[in-house]
């Protein structure tokens, strides 16, 4: 039986990308029109067609935050496959083979051999094997037919010649491993009882885009980068039926100042791109900041630096988004925590974005974009937008209008082309409150002040948003804190250590610029150790919290703990756990043992 | 194109900026020439946009009285391209130097022009950096050190050493380029002869594309050619056929001769009318109702 | 051009790392080109530098025992212009995809062309984006939806949208382009075609100057153009005379056909000549009489 | 008499900017050759040519350190120059004018009018307008009418036929005022007694190229942009007779990899620009710390965001370079703090370039690169200069050679093109020893740590090189931190605090990463109170040592004083001087009075 019967981790290898893909993407879909709820994560070859994949699945009754940290069932297509992955099953896992490529040794594992190969070529289909092995891992887990069968007609539906193939294939691969281990199936995951709740199942990239739709946004232009293709590609399908446009730029220079120019015009407009493709925005990320243009600028993260890890996932441009440009040109940055988050961060970033007139950062990363998750449905008549401050027109006050007026929250009334006798030009030069290029220390100094203060203004809004989660025991001497994906591994590892009796408080903020204060001081007051978990090598975010709270930190003799990880994949709950119970045990003077798995 | 009943006048369309341009800089006539433009084909100025890179001409937008977009070095096609795409209603002028346009602009260039965007796009070209005060551009000639030592008056010791460097580059050709790149509509015209200029700036901005213009403007102050154009400008032979690609491509190489006028037009449809087709009708910005039909797309 | 006495084969230059390539993909074809010119000129490895930027075709450098730098994406001719400047004795291959050289790095092609620096500058034209799957390229055509909706294996629903929404971009067409920035030398090869593409690329080694290829070099999973290419390619037209730029040109638009062969070639002084006649000899690093003599002019 | 003996600051406003600009740069070239040490200002007017120009100089006995605080003498061509300045004209100080077109009121200054206008149509040579007023400077300061003939044979030389009636000008300019004022000549400074040390004369542009050659940069690549293009222009007219290369190139970005690829092959390059053009630079930045490719990038800073104001300073991208590109990008940051220190920090830069094999990014301002100092002499004699580790050469050890080899400092021996037989890839993914692409988790760690590791040893050179200056009373309780230009505006800020009894220590980096960690901390001992003057908004470097030194900072209670400044202008001494009396005021209970002028 699993070490935990709520959750499956599920690892699928194999050669040839896109068979495990396959697998992988009708078995969780499988998996959750039954009732459960799914994480995947996956890997990319180095090759470009073929080369080794995992794609993983874990399945829970309840809302699975992380990969996990073993795998409870092993699912080998090949023999690289098995001796890849054997090591990390955990003891007495499951193994799931293809008997026909793969002849285990006797390892420990329960062994479930599946003649995949020559069940298809039974059927003499062998562009059926994918599903020969879904069948498998359905019957197996002993999830309801009916549900597979459904998925596999609305996904492959399209080739209509071959569903009944198909469906046989699937229906084949069930029944074998119904005939022979129906009475030595591995562990089952129930659906929780009840009426299933409403899910959806996507990406990171797609909840963004999604988000961004239902933010008004009507205008997309981008450039083809990995992780951020997939927002793209699905902008390109479905925002011109809703009237929006989407270009395919020559360079992201372009892409995001194709994007400006369509928010001049009066259009809400984004771009999304990934690390190098946002160093080369940054000259323009600062122009939109002067000319006050709404914008909100996408970075999916990959692992670099340079060209790096294309495909590896990281938290390493923060100090990018945070600082990048010549001399001081304010912008807001926020992170999602789950791929649900990346649909809500979106409405909050163009809402930002058309209040404060200025650029917003999203920052995604390559795991939560690539991902699929289960998350709760959407309620999109409680979404509230927010539409950019216009002037009143007023054709007869001709030359009156001052597009930089210096107000006192620094937000002016925008003019859009075609309103008569508004007449300005966004500036990119140090201007007057008319917009006309003037150099003099007054107006600079005044400007620049301007400027920031739109951010002070987003601060006092921020603090009434959702934009940062606390939770565990409010007494606890030991603090979590982050930002991003790395939430769901902490909110399991938090569940872990809580039944170890270790008292522990977690804070994660949504927004990074500009940060919730308060509720920082606040969370800080009584904490005398903070474990910053962070997939960069520096810790920007323990950079950022030492210094903005540097004064708190100190006088409190608040230990940071910089957890930093950087080989490109996501944390685990144990990374996690390990780190609480080390800094359990010095504060504690030895109270608290190593943390050992299990625990 | 949405036009206006009003007769404006110039002084309408001049904005409260004074150019900052020297004495006798090709860009006043430039500026007069779209104030020209404006007047005779009735554009109505709320619905005019002037976007620019940096440069001495870049400063241009400010002294209209219209929308403007300053934008930075080099990015005035992406820009105004979002400005075209997201307003088809506005007319949109694209204003630059050879710098911004040929340099540190040219890689979008060629995917303007392949989009055919329906913009005017009016390059200064004078054949030199007059902003940063005359490092030679990538339309100087290569005589430029000889040529701007003897004519200019802001001689600098270091620039002398650039322009002398400045011989090891052969110039681009800018109406060959724009040739190569199959923009629909390329012509060339001189700030000092106003009347060719304004005739085809008005055809420019009436071609439903993509429109490039070179618009020879002296820079008085570092580089004058203003006797040289004056002396040797000449309308492109008659029999031209302006519908063949190749033909004006020869004329665009032809040694030694500076033609002026409509090199080559080809009406297509423009980017924005094919986008058009391939997208609906706009809806209003929540749309919650095609939203919601997309969410069903992922429901379990 | 630093060559070498020994009898080079393929395997010598083949190195460790084995390529990345989808099986049949036109770049291997094009790898075993650049071997075959290496090894037919007998260029010393040591004296030779393969500079690319990112993309499938972006990963060459790394399978070729020689001396390689992979840029970032779009900017292989900046980098091997300096590559060149700073050591005219490397024989200088620059290689990579449609969209690193008309798309991102769209800006960098003119100056190198009209610079005429030294570079065998090889662009791997599958017309489409193939390491980030199948997104169009700037060459990619207007059909290209439906042409890669019928043949790649790897369709994907968002791309689809991509790929309808190429539809709205004209093409480059890098002959043209080429010739419109007055490259040196200008040629189409085609990778299934190895005879022809080795004499190409031979040629364009031996020519002092820039060399501007393109070699048609299919995409077999996302947009394999093989057969099209095998069937309608042809030879230009023996009585071409490649000195003339303007006949090039109107070879390079006659619609409908795909020529492969020397479109241009004008021999003009190299960028390094050019900037060696400007500069001395090379002084040793710390020049102390050479600096202190520059100091003098600064003393009060 | 002025309110200081030892120096005198003069300003010249007028129409048309090569006038001014003439006067000043003769004018101070006489004082330099007649002994004495000089400093400018000058403003740019908003038209490209004309427009209204001052031009300052300050001329002192001893080494000038700023622009000072307010002017002892106005040089007004026009009424324009009049009305604009004679505010900040100290009371009683000396005004000189052109009698045929200024008119000033009785204003309770000094006056001194000199028909300069007249002069020259009496030669009937307006040409020489420039000179005449240059006569009567040089006539009223007690200057050799020698050493101005000097200058004005040796710059105005090659117009051989105008240099009688140039000369002539200056005679008729200097005579007429020995005529008239020589009862009531305005305060003089006689040059030191004993022999007049060696020095040059230059401006900070110059001395970072100088430095440059000297360091043995034979490849210049760049693009023109306000201030950084005198460099360029240095470099196109210098670089080339030394048997190096320059290139004007299409952009920046062509800047930056151009410079690589030379360094790849072997030579010593840079690149240099302001902010616009390094924020386009940012990817590649990222490039070359990947690949490890020694490379200098210079940032001389302008006023923004944006395009800003180009022709105004701020030290404002401190951030940009210390942080920018996609995930962690090590490179090395220096700031020089005077003309003299550009020459010098470039030698640094090019040899920590070499030993790291990484970029070094230097931070010059617009202030400090336009302005005209003189500077002690420089002794070649003493520079040393380091090559980059190479293999030794192997030819039979084809395929062995490891590019990215994981030593224990980080560098590791680097091939150059035409070596036999050491074939690499200089390799933007991240990649394995020999250079082949490696994702796996180990390699990126590994080679992350690798690149950090070669920060941490330039760390240790650091402390013995030097990058930083600390001086005043070590016992006091107020300190000034502080990096570039601003410099000389402290340290003449600390002798007049000093003279008013307050005890005041300061300490200036000119090494930004590494920052020389152990001597900050010796420095940090005792104080009270810091006070970080920065031109920008935020207190970047503020920030760096909040950060970095938090430990230090709050558990011994300091406070860190910001003194942001953000008009476009360097630091007065005044503004120093004042912030800290405030500190005194506030750490001493009252016991020090508010700063006024004169203490
Ligand atoms: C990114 C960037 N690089 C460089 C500059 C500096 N710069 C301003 S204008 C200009 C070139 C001006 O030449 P051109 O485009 O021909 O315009 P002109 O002044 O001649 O009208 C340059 C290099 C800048 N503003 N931004
Ligand atoms: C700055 C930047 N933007 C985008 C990318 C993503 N990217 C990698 S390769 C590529 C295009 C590949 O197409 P092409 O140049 O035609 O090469 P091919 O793969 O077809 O050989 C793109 C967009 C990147 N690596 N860097
Ligand atoms: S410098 Fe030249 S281009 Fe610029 S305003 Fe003056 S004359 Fe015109
Ligand atoms: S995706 Fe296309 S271009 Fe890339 S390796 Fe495969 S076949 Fe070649
Ligand atoms: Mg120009
Ligand atoms: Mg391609």
């Amino acid at each position: 039986m699993s070490s935990n019967h709520d959750s499956l981790a599920i690892r699928m290898g194999g050669e040839s990308g896109e068979g495990i893909v396959t697998i992988g993407e009708v078995f969780v879909r499988v998996a959750a029109r039954s009732g459960l709820e799914v994480f995947t994560f996956r890997t990319y070859p180095a090759e470009i067609m073929g080369g080794h994949v995992v794609y993983q699945a874990r399945i829970g009754r309840d809302r699975v935050l992380s990969d996990g940290d073993e795998i409870d069932a092993l699912v080998a297509l090949n023999e690289e496959a098995y001796e890849k992955h054997i090591g990390e099953l955990r003891p007495g896992g499951t193994l799931i083979y293809d008997s026909g490529t793969v002849h285990p040794p006797d390892d420990g594992h329960d062994h479930y051999p599946v003649p995949v190969t020559e069940i298809s070529q039974q059927l003499d289909f062998s562009r059926g094997k994918n599903l020969v092995m879904v069948g498998a891992l359905v019957g197996l887990h002993g999830l309801p037919m009916e549900r597979a069968a459904e998925v596999v007609t609305s996904r492959l539906g399209k080739y209509e010649a071959l569903l009944p193939k198909n469906l046989e294939s699937l229906t084949r691969g069930l029944n074998h491993v119904r005939e022979h281990f129906i009475d030595r199936l591995p562990p089952q995951l129930d659906p929780p009882p009840g009426e299933t709740p409403e899910r959806l199942i996507m990406t990171g990239n797609q909840a963004a885009a999604l988000g961004a739709l239902a933010a008004g946004c009507r205008f997309y232009s981008g450039y083809p980068i990995t992780p951020a293709t997939g927002l793209m590609e699905f902008m390109a399908q479905n925002l011109p039926p809703l009237g929006g446009k989407v270009v395919q730029t020559e360079d992201e220079i372009a892409a995001i100042t194709m994007a400006m120019g369509a928010s001049f015009a009066g259009a809400k407009a984004m771009t999304a791109t990934s690390g190098p493709g946002f160093a080369l925005m940054v000259e323009a990320l600062g122009h939109a900041s002067m000319t006050e243009v709404p914008l909100v600028v996408v970075d999916v993260q990959r692992a670099g630096p340079s060209t790096g890890m294309p495909t590896k996932t990281a938290q390493a441009d923060l100090f990018m988004a945070l600082y990048a440009g010549n001399d001081e040109a304010p912008r807001l940055v926020l992170a999602p925590d789950s791929v649900e988050d990346c649909f809500y961060r979106m409405i909050d970033a163009f809402n930002l974005a058309e209040a404060y007139q200025m650029p917003v950062v999203v920052l995604s990363d390559q795991a939560m974009s690539a991902r699929v998750e289960t998350i709760p449905d959407i309620d999109l008549s409680s979404i509230k937008l927010v539409d950019r401050l216009k002037p009143e027109p007023n054709e007869s006050d001709n030359g009156g209008y001052r597009r930089y007026e210096l107000t006192e929250s620094g937000v002016s009334p925008m003019a859009i082309p075609g309103m008569p006798g508004m007449f300005y030009t966004a500036e990119g030069l140090e201007h007057s409150e008319k917009g006309a290029p003037d150099y003099t220390p007054e107006m600079h100094r005044a400007m620049t002040e301007k400027r920031h203060r739109k951010v002070d203004a987003a601060r006092q809004l921020i603090q009434r948003l959702p934009v940062s989660d606390r939770w565990g025991d409010p007494k606890a001497e030991i603090g979590i804190m982050g930002w991003g994906s790395s939430k769901g591994a902490v909110r399991e590892a938090m569940e872990r250590v809580e039944a170890s009796k270790i008292r522990v408080e977690a804070f994660y903020t949504r927004s990074l610029i500009p940060m919730p204060d308060e509720l920082v001081r606040s969370f800080l007051k009584g904490k005398r150790a903070i474990i910053v978990p962070e997939l960069n090598y520096r810790g920007m975010f323990a950079n950022v919290l030492e210094h903005r709270y540097s004064r708190e930190i100190v006088h409190n003799g608040i230990r940071i703990i910089h957890l930093p990880k950087y080989d490109g994949l996501p944390f685990r709950p144990v990374d996690i756990c390990r780190a609480v119970h080390r800094a359990a045990i010095e504060l504690m003077d030895g109270v608290f043992k190593e943390w050992e798995p299990g625990c | 194109m949405i036009t206006t009943k009003v007769n404006l006048k110039t002084k309408d369309l001049k904005s409260e900026v004074k150019p900052i341009w020297c004495p006798g800089c090709g860009d006043y006539g430039v500026l007069n020439s779209v104030f020209r433009t404006i007047i005779d084909l009735k554009l109505d100025p709320s619905h005019v946009a002037v976007v620019s890179g940096i440069g001495c001409s870049g400063r241009f937008p400010a002294f209209v009285n219209a929308y403007g977009f300053h934008g930075v070095h080099g990015r005035a096609l992406p820009l105004a391209t979002g400005v075209k795409l997201a307003n088809p209603d506005l007319t949109v002028f694209v204003v630059g130097g050879d710098g911004d346009a040929f340099s540190i602009g040219a890689g979008h260039l060629p995917h303007a022009a392949r989009r055919n965007v329906d913009l005017t796009y009016v390059v200064m070209d004078n054949s030199i950096y007059g902003l940063t005060k005359g490092q030679p551009s990538p339309t100087s000639p290569v005589d430029v050190a000889v040529d701007s030592m003897q004519r200019h008056k802001g001689r600098r010791k270091g620039m002398a050493g650039m322009l002398r460097l400045a011989q090891a580059d052969k110039p681009v050709n800018p109406i060959a380029l724009a040739l190569g790149y199959d923009a629909s509509f390329v012509a060339r015209g001189f700030s000092g002869q106003p009347r060719v200029l304004n005739e085809i700036l008005k055809t420019a901005v009436l071609h439903s594309g993509f429109s490039f213009v070179q618009v020879i403007s002296p820079c008085t102050t570092f580089y004058n050619t203003y006797d040289l154009w004056r002396e040797t400008a000449e309308p492109l032979p008659e029999e031209h056929d302006a519908s063949d690609r190749a033909a004006a491509f020869q004329l665009a190489l032809e040694p030694g001769r500076r033609y002026t006028g409509i090199f080559y037009r080809h009406e297509r449809p423009s980017f924005e009318d094919q986008v058009a087709r391939l997208v609906a009708e706009p809806t209003d910005a929540a749309a919650p109702a095609a939203i919601s039909g997309l969410l069903e797309q992922f429901r379990r």
